[in-house]
């Protein structure tokens, strides 16, 4: 693998010299979010149908052969929609809020490594790199808010801000017992770390806050007041259509699919096989199975529980998740220092 | 969350297990058989009490039912029936010379077929009924009429059924 | 019972003989002057026999027209009084009581040899004009029962055998 | 008339007489010489005497005639009239009948009486319209009468003027009510009036009128001759007097008894009317009082005694005193149903309840009688029965809801025979 | 006094009065079929059972009379018990035809049925049926449904007074109708529709036209004759469908004859609809600015005085007369204006006569107490059959009644006596009776024995009917009116029995609001005088006058000299204000189409008593017509000189103004309208007809087609025929002439064919004709100046 990227970056050069360098740069970019746009759209397709059985009923079946063709469908139709623009929206940020929260989700991706071998970028503080460039996304949905000069828009914007906020504390802090037990910012070395113990074992009440803090960051029901059509009209995104929307729509399901990565690598051993002499499977199947296993269950949530209220996802975010992990913390780094495995 | 709290509800909350006993379920439901039914394809079974379309019945000779008593006209809760009596009409034989109904107006109360002391407006089975005008769907005596024809045979075997319960 | 005006229009308009005019004096004369209407029922019971023993509505028209009494009303009291034949009758109106003391003593066996002897039915006048035979109520002789009558007369005590003679005595 | 057995007689005393309807023979037996007597009374001594004999109406409902009389106002410019209502129409009664033929002058003296005692100029006597020779009878009498100067302008010499007349129906059973008896005597339809007000006090051409039966009316003169104590010492208390009653039916001597009031129904049948068809035992039912009142079992007719209470307390009525026999052959369904034909036939269809019950009754009955008859036939007669009486202008109405009511009241197991079977128990 | 005490409520009622009464005063609802308040009691539906403690059975709260103490209960489950009862009985023999039953919706029956009736029937045979009567083209018959209440047979005889209807046969065979098929001789059939409690007699013209939950009702006042009965418009979709009384104690309390009933088809037949002008010899459709500045150029074309208006006597509002004499006065400039067109006597113009002399002193409500009544020309049953009910009512009271007339009336009057006096020879009867009144020794005469009763009676009245105002002496006849009641002390105020009977609805109005040459509003003198009806018409002919507004008159049709006025348009330019077609708007310059006063405007009416009733809007005026007031007040502003009102509120301000009466927020204690007292003058006899072999021709006013709106209504052109002239059937014999056959009159010049009618009511040497029905009439015979023309007939083969 490594050998052929080499070869292929080593024709690249001499092909073209100095242009070669941001065409391979482009090159890998689209190589990765080829098929992660593909992901997404299918992620859609496989919510319905997945929420649909849960449901005793068939999901979309219509266009294609289990309904296959849908998220094509939806494209076409949110394509050829008109983008809609509200009077006295601040037209410029209007545009530009989908453009920042799509971006963000993918900017993210930068840095997430595949396998030991496969990353774009591999930035030793990789994971902090995730954490700052995910924060950016609530810029889009505030900008959002603000420009469509709505009072629904506003308000599903406020709230959306407040509540990727709040969890963002709690999924921080849950991150750092992995850095203290991987002892490196790197996400590969994270990954490296759990060869033989995933975190997930010692860290199974950090893993559990991550992810529901995942849930709530994504504004994934049972956490998506932000939308909440019923109160809010779809909340922050009231006022958006076609492809605008399509693009919060993208970015919220690329969304889910980093934090279900990142919670793969970080807990769940990464490409790394669960037992040893499953190794011949190459890694990044592994990895493809376990963000699949997490991205069910964020369906599934959905399929199960009904909306929080604010209040109780505020109380749950600030009083509960952030002196559990808090307090986590402070466990691992006590075993840490008794059992003298505090890394280098 | 009180401090009278038991263990088992303590563990219970902090070990997700409410959480899980609701994912239980729906994970169960993932794998039985669908309810779906697959409307044009399938389609279920109708009431005999169903109130579809209006019809407008005959005799068994043929001549028109309605005796123009409006009384239809009169409970129709939305307005929808409009009916001018035939000025022709004897003792013996009354007819109406206009039956309108406005479908656009309809609510499918059914209180039409119930005021009728003759049986002649009925609502029948047909649900699959649309036009592309307002135009086309104020329904004349002929279409009434027609429709009667057309579903004949099934309204009087809903009506049939139905009998007993009248 | 009514008819159309047209079917009024008819010939020979019946009048009372001088003797009844008369008669009809002397039956006001039983009542107050200005209580003449009572006198009705006589009058008709009079115009009755005057006319052969019926009413038609040309007798009735007649009697209003005497009386000073809208015909109307003569027609209500026609029609509300059994005794009153608004059809013609045979010269012998046989009047046959079918009622309670009647029947227990044997009345069905008289009225079936009448029928069988005039070959009547109830409510019928044999084609020669010389008998109606009438199932009426009591009569007013049920000790004697049963009873018929014959035009005014009473018969009692009659037997099947007994009616048919009677029948064969008739002039 | 057959053999009667003796007894004290007021109203047939002189029934034996030959040829007693003629003045001349009814002046031997001393006819008017009561009136005479009542002249000299006074009208108030007269209304007084008859009170005292409790004289009760004899042509059904019981109604004492002395206070009847009394009733009339006395200070009203307005004529009075007394009318005798010899209408008799209710079938098994034939007992005026007699009266009028033989003994017309009986009934002329009483009608002088008791014109008298309520000053009524006019008097009319309403007979049935079938009675052509009894009204030809009456109307010589009367003649006669007014020639002798018994009657007309001064009745006997006394100064007080009364004039009869003779006025004939014409055939309908409800003139022999009195509002429609009034009607018809105006020359109009014999529709019954609403009451109040009473005739007393707005009767013929709306002026107090006195109606009384012929029976009734015949009594008068014997009491005033013998005096109402004497009247009153016959019968039963609260039942005073001597009762007319005709026997008809299942009986080997149909006949009219004058017989006390309070006479044991037995007694009247077994000794007076020859008994029961095929000994007592055959018997089945009585009907006591004439078609309009229930039937009686035979068991009840074993105790039962002829007077207004004994059979008001049996649930039935003494009525006019038609005594109607039925032995064992007879179906009461059929007889019941027969009934209701008359009563249908009658009713004089001004009122709705008597209209149309009388017509569904007999529907129902005729039904019953066929054979054709449906669970819950019996209920649905009950239930008209029930809406009919009492709630009619005159007594029609309960005169025909009654002998259904009692019948099926006293004979349940034959209805339920005929709904049953559809046919009869007896044959 | 009685005191009762029913569902709790106690209340002291009159002796006499009846249960049922007493609820009625307390509101207390008690089912009844055959119970009318109109009506004699009959109770026999049996209905209105009521419990009374202590009383065994229920009564009939109808007929028991109230007495002290009583305890009624209307609801008690007893009473129920009985309604139940009674409601099954009157339903097994009811067919269940509600829904093609006009009276569905609004019968007794349908409504007690579902209150207290059985939900299942147990009656299983069949039905009794019942053939239908024929009753004439005004009642339909479905005796299947009748339930022998006998409203209609009690109603016949005592208030109808025709004794038609009757129960025959007994018992369930028991049918109600007349013993003799036809159509009823009553004018007041129609009130038999609506007081029957189901739908066994109904409304004919109505039959299966609407539903009565369709209808919508507004109440109003009659136009059709000068009692101005109150009534109920039921209109579905602008159109009249059927008129029902409305009660007024006063005046109708709850009956209208059959005129005012079945007129209404007549609303929507033979209507102007669009205003049209006359271009190039033909009627051309127009808009209403450029009809109405065509008729301000005729009318400013000419001088003042050669414009002349006349006003018609029908379905005109006093609005509308206000704003014509209005407009004729002030805004054009001429005196000559009336509306007075059958009129022939106008010698009352020079005498200061006001408004008693026109008016019902007596009024409707106190005829029934009069004792004595005597109508001087007058046949109250054709002219106002709702004031012969009142006369009626006064007769069975006892009242004695005369009539004075030139032919024998079919009165419902009982105990009538009538003198036919010879055309023309009525004034010297009364001459005998005010002679007879004076006379020590009056003699056995006729005019005696009027005199004697006159004399004898306390509350005498008499009634000065058409016949009388349009005699050639009709001033002579109104004044030996006045004499005689004078002489019997009969004008006091406490009873005033002078009577005019206006000849129309708004003979009355015209006459306050100075519709005639002589008198301005409010019966105030005016100068100069101008010229009365029948001189408009002769200066018209004459040329004199050029140009002539008619406000809903037709002078061919309405006025006695057709001939005359036929010459008196052909000379002048018509301006025609009308609501129908007719000769006069055929020859019209400009058609002006107006509304009908009532139903078609919110208008005044007034009464032949003088009562200023309002009558509301029921339905719009057909098309582009406007009510007649609008009309004028628009030509007025063509004319430059505009009407000082705009709209109806300061149009009865000026009229309330003008005329105090008019003043409808006024309380109206002012003192009752005198009458003028004035010496009877020496009468002339009029001259007697050459005495030829002719037969003298007398003219009455045509019942059935006495106004527009009945003339255009085809329900009452099945009720009389039209073109017709009666006369005795021993002229008849004499002539040859039989009923129905074509007759040839012939008076001086002119001649006309005619069908003759047999009536023997009719006396001998006279024949009688009518006016208004149509333009070829019997008065085309007539002439003013001659007033009992002569007339040869000659049968036609």
């Amino acid at each position: 693998m490594a050998e052929f990227l080499a070869s292929i970056q080593g024709s690249g050069q001499e092909l073209l010299g100095v242009a070669w360098i941001p065409l391979w740069t482009v090159i890998k970019i689209a190589v990765l979010l080829a098929p992660l746009m593909f992901c997404v759209t299918y992620l859609t397709w496989a919510e319905r149908r997945i929420i649909g059985a849960m449901q005793v009923r068939p999901g979309p079946n219509r266009v294609g052969i289990f309904g296959l063709l849908q998220p094509l469908a939806d494209a076409v139709k949110l394509f050829v929609k008109e983008t809609l623009i509200p009077t006295g929206a601040d037209v410029p940020v209007f545009l530009l809020a989908p453009l920042i929260t799509l971006g963000a989700a993918l900017v993210a991706w930068a840095v997430v490594p595949f396998s030991a071998e496969l990353i774009l970028a591999d930035v030793n503080i990789g994971i902090l790199y995730v954490l700052a460039i995910s924060s950016l996304g609530v810029y889009g949905v505030l900008v959002s808010g603000w420009a469509s000069n709505s009072r629904y828009a506003f308000l599903g914007s406020m709230r959306s801000a407040a509540q990727m906020v709040s969890y963002e504390v709690a999924l921080g802090f849950t991150i750092i017992p992995v850095i203290m037990l991987a002892g490196s910012l790197s996400l590969k070395d994270i990954v490296a770390a759990q060869s033989d113990m995933w975190n997930i074992i010692p860290l199974l009440p950090l893993f559990v806050i991550y992810f529901i803090s995942g849930v709530a960051e994504t504004n994934r029901a049972p956490f998506d007041m932000v939308e909440a059509e019923a109160e809010l009209v779809a909340g922050f995104a009231t006022d958006y259509s076609a492809m605008a929307y399509g693009m919060f729509f993208l970015g919220e399901y690329a969304n889910m699919i980093l934090v279900s990565t990142l919670g793969a690598l970080m807990f769940l051993g990464g490409w790394l096989p669960p037992l040893a002499f499953l190794g011949f499977i190459p890694g990044i199947v592994w990895l493809i199975i376990k963000i699949g296993v997490l991205l069910f269950f964020f369906l599934w949530i959905r399929a199960t529980f009904p909306r929080y209220r604010y209040d109780q996802l505020m109380r749950l975010g600030w009083k509960v998740f952030l002196p559990l992990s808090l307090f986590w913390i402070g466990v691992t780094g006590v075993v840490l220092h008794l059992t003298g495995r505090v890394p280098g | 969350m009180g401090l009278h709290m038991n263990l088992k509800d303590w563990l219970g909350t902090f070990g997700l297990l409410d959480l899980f006993s609701g994912m239980q379920v729906t994970l169960r439901h993932m794998f039985k058989p669908r309810i779906t039914i697959e409307y044009p394809e399938q389609k279920t079974p109708l009431s005999p009490r169903f109130r579809g379309e209006h019809v407008l019945r005959r005799h068994t000779d043929g001549s028109e039912r309605c005796v123009a008593c409006k009384l239809c006209e009169a409970v129709c809760p939305a307005q929808a029936i409009y009916i001018e009596i035939d000025p022709t009409s004897t003792a013996a034989q009354r007819l109406t010379r206009v039956y309108d109904i406005d479908m656009a107006k309809c609510i499918y109360c059914g209180f039409c077929q119930e005021a009728c002391p003759v049986d002649a407006i009925v609502m029948g089975p047909n649900f699959e009924f649309t036009e592309e005008t307002r135009a086309a769907m104020i329904y004349r005596k002929e279409k009434l009429l027609a429709n009667g024809v057309r579903f004949g045979a099934r309204i009087d075997e809903n009506l049939r059924l139905n009998a007993k319960y009248r | 019972m009514s008819v159309s005006s047209t079917e009024r229009e008819g010939e020979g308009k019946p009048r009372f003989s001088t003797t009844a005019l008369a008669e009809v004096e002397a039956i006001y004369a039983r009542y107050p002057p200005e209580h003449r209407r009572s006198a009705l029922l006589p009058i008709l019971h009079l115009a009755q026999r005057e006319f052969g023993g019926w009413l038609s509505h040309e007798a009735l028209a007649y009697v209003a027209e005497l009386t000073d009494i809208p015909p109307v009303r003569v027609g209500e009291v026609a029609t509300f009084y059994t005794m009153y034949n608004l059809k013609p009758v045979g010269r012998y109106h046989v009047q046959v009581c079918t009622n309670i003391s009647c029947w227990l003593c044997g009345s069905d066996a008289v009225a079936q040899a009448l029928q069988e002897k005039l070959q009547l039915q109830w409510g019928e006048t044999s084609a020669d004009g010389r008998f109606t035979l009438s199932e009426v109520e009591c009569l007013g002789a049920c000790v004697n029962a049963p009873a018929l009558q014959i035009n005014d007369d009473y018969h009692e005590e009659l037997t099947p055998e007994k009616v048919t003679e009677i029948m064969d005595r008739l002039p | 008339m057959r053999e009667t057995p003796p007894g004290e007689q007021v109203v047939y005393r002189h029934m034996g007489l030959q040829d007693g309807h003629l003045l001349a023979v009814a002046r031997e037996r001393g006819a008017y010489e009561a009136a005479r007597k009542a002249f000299v009374m006074g009208s108030a001594a007269v209304i007084e005497e008859v009170k005292k004999s409790n004289l009760r109406g004899r042509g059904g409902a019981g109604f004492p005639a002395g206070m009847k009389w009394s009733f009339i106002p006395k200070d009203t410019s307005r004529p009075h009239y007394l009318i005798c209502n010899a209408d008799e129409g209710e079938p098994g009664t034939c007992k005026d009948r007699e009266i009028l033929r033989r003994d017309p002058h009986l009934l002329i003296e009483g009608m002088i009486i008791a014109a008298f005692a309520v000053q009524a100029e006019r008097g009319y006597i309403y007979i049935r319209g079938e009675f052509t020779r009894e009204a030809e009878v009456l109307q010589r009498a009367i003649d006669d009468a007014l020639t002798a100067g018994l009657l007309g302008e001064n009745c006997l010499g006394s100064g007080f003027r009364f004039h009869l007349a003779v006025h004939r129906g014409a055939g309908a059973y409800v003139c022999g009510e009195e509002t429609g008896l009034i009607e018809s005597l105006e020359g109009k339809k014999g529709q019954p009036r609403v009451k109040p007000p009473f005739p007393a006090n707005v009767g013929l051409y709306d002026c107090p009128t006195v109606i009384n039966n012929v029976e009734t009316l015949a009594a008068v003169p014997m009491i005033i001759e013998r005096g109402g104590d004497w009247y009153a010492s016959l019968g039963v208390p609260k039942s005073n007097g001597t009762k007319v009653f005709s026997v008809s039916g299942h009986v080997l001597r149909p006949g009219n008894y004058e017989v006390p009031l309070g006479i044991p129904l037995k007694s009247l049948i077994e000794d007076y009317a020859g008994g029961v068809r095929g000994g007592w035992e055959n018997l089945k039912g009585v009907i006591p009082g004439g078609s309009s009142t229930p039937v009686l079992r035979a068991e009840v007719c074993e105790t039962i005694a002829m007077d207004y209470e004994s059979l008001a307390k049996a649930g039935s009525m003494l009525g006019a005193g038609s005594v109607i026999v039925m032995d064992k052959s007879v179906c009461i369904v059929r007889a019941i149903a027969r009934l209701s034909r008359f009563y249908r036939h009658e009713s004089c269809g001004q009122c709705t309840p008597c209209r149309e019950g009388t017509g569904w009754l007999a529907q129902i009955m005729r039904r019953l009688e066929a054979g054709e008859g449906k669970n819950g036939d019996v209920e649905l007669l009950q239930d008209v029965c029930a809406s009919m009486s009492g709630k009619t202008i005159c007594a029609l109405g309960d005169a025909a809801a009654m002998p259904v009511a009692g019948a099926i009241r006293a004979f349940p197991e034959e209805f339920a025979y005929h709904i049953k079977h559809g046919r009869c128990m007896v044959g | 006094m009685p005191t009762l005490i029913i569902n709790g409520k106690e209340i002291t009622v009159a002796p006499g009065t009846t249960i049922m009464e007493a609820a009625r005063q307390l509101a207390i609802y008690i089912p009844h079929f055959c119970y009318h308040p109109s009506l004699p009691v009959a109770g026999n539906c049996r209905m209105c059972m009521v419990e009374v403690e202590k009383m065994p059975r229920p009564v009939v709260a109808c007929a028991m009379p109230a007495s002290e103490g009583m305890v009624v209960r209307t609801e008690s489950p007893m009473v129920l018990q009985a309604r139940k009862g009674v409601m099954e009985f009157l339903l097994i023999n009811h067919p269940l035809d509600c829904p093609v039953c006009d009276q569905g919706g609004a019968c007794d029956l349908q409504d007690l049925a579902l209150k207290y009736g059985p939900d299942r029937s147990r009656f299983s045979v069949d039905k009794r049926q019942v053939r239908n009567k024929d009753l004439g083209p005004l009642i339909e018959t479905e005796m299947d449904r009748c339930i022998h209440c006998t409203r209609c047979i009690r109603f016949s005889a005592e208030v109808a007074g025709t004794e038609e209807m009757g129960a025959m046969h007994r018992g369930d065979h028991m049918e109600v109708g007349p013993w003799v098929e036809g159509p009823l001789t009553s004018e007041l059939s129609g009130n038999m529709a609506e007081i029957c409690p189901v739908g066994a007699l109904n409304d004919k013209p109505f039959h299966f036209q609407a539903r009565s939950w369709e209808l919508t009702t507004s109440a109003g006042v009659c136009g059709h004759c000068a009692v101005g009965c109150h009534l109920r418009w039921q209109q579905l979709q602008g159109q009249v469908k059927r008129i029902l009384a409305d009660t007024c104690p006063t005046i109708n309390s709850s009956w209208i004859c059959d005129k005012g009933r079945f007129a209404c088809d007549g609303l929507s037949h033979a209507r102007l609809t669009v205003p049209m002008i006359r271009k190039e010899e033909a009627l051309t459709v127009t808009t209403w600015p450029q009809a109405l500045a065509r008729a301000g150029e005729i009318l400013q074309g000419v001088a003042p005085e050669e414009v002349a208006g006349l006003a018609g006597g029908y379905h005109l509002a006093a609005e509308d007369l206000f704003a014509f004499q209005d407009l004729l006065r002030h805004a054009i400039g001429t005196p000559h204006l009336d509306h007075r067109l059958q009129q022939r006597d106008f010698s009352a113009d020079e005498q200061p006569l006001t408004r008693g002399d026109f008016l019902l002193n007596t009024r409707l409500a106190d005829l029934p107490s009069a004792d004595c009544i005597v109508l001087v020309g007058c046949d109250p049953r054709q002219e106002a059959p709702i004031l012969n009910w009142r006369l009626r009512q006064a007769a069975l009271a006892g009242a004695r009644t005369f009539v004075l007339n030139t032919r024998r009336l079919q009165s419902t009057l009982p105990g009538l006596e009538t003198w036919v006096q010879p055309p023309g020879r009525e004034a010297e009867f009364l001459d005998q009776v005010q002679k007879a009144l004076k006379a020590k020794k009056p003699g056995a005469t006729p005019a005696a024995r009027l005199a004697a009763a006159l004399k004898e009676a306390k509350r005498p009245v008499i009634l000065l009917g058409a016949q009388a105002l349009h005699h050639p002496q009709a001033e002579t006849l109104r004044r030996q009116g006045v004499a005689i009641l004078d002489a019997c002390g009969a004008l006091s105020e406490k009873w005033n029995g002078y009577n005019l009977l206006a000849p129309s609805a708004t003979a009355v109005a015209a006459q306050d609001l100075g519709v005639v040459p002589h008198r301005g509003p409010g019966y105030r003198p005016v100068t100069p005088v101008g010229h009365n009806a029948g001189e408009i018409l002769r200066q018209a002919a004459a040329g004199k006058i050029k140009v002539l507004l008619l406000l809903g008159a037709d002078p061919i049709l309405d006025g006695v000299d057709p001939d005359l006025a036929r010459a008196a348009l052909a000379g002048v330019r018509v301006i025609a204000l009308a609501t129908h077609r007719s000769p006069a708007t055929e020859r019209a310059a400009v058609v002006l189409p107006a509304a009908v006063a009532t139903p078609e405007q919110d208008a005044l009416l007034v009464n032949g008593e003088g009562c200023v009733q309002r009558s509301a809007q029921a339905i719009p005026p057909p098309g582009d017509a406007r009510p007649a007031w609008r009309i004028l007040r628009a030509l007025s502003d063509t004319l430059a000189r505009p009407l000082g009102y705009n709209t109806l509120v300061t149009l009865r301000a000026a009229l309330a103004a003008a005329v105090p009466v008019y003043d409808l927020a006024a309380t109206g204690d002012d003192a009752p309208p005198s009458v003028t007292r004035s010496l009877a003058d020496k009468f002339k006899k009029v001259p007697a007809a050459a005495n030829g072999h002719g037969l003298t021709l007398v003219l009455e006013p045509a019942f059935w087609f006495a106004d527009a709106v009945a003339r255009a209504s085809t329900t009452l052109d099945k009720l009389a025929p039209r073109r017709q002239v009666r006369l005795n059937p021993e002229d008849a014999t004499r002539l040859g002439v039989r009923d129905g056959q074509r007759v040839r009159l012939t008076s001086g010049e002119r001649s006309i064919d005619l069908r003759a009618g047999i009536d023997a009511t009719i006396p001998a040497g006279t024949l009688f004709g009518r006016y208004g029905q149509g333009e070829e009439e019997a008065h085309h015979l007539g002439d003013v100046a001659e007033a009992f023309p002569e007339v040869e007939v000659t049968p036609l083969s």
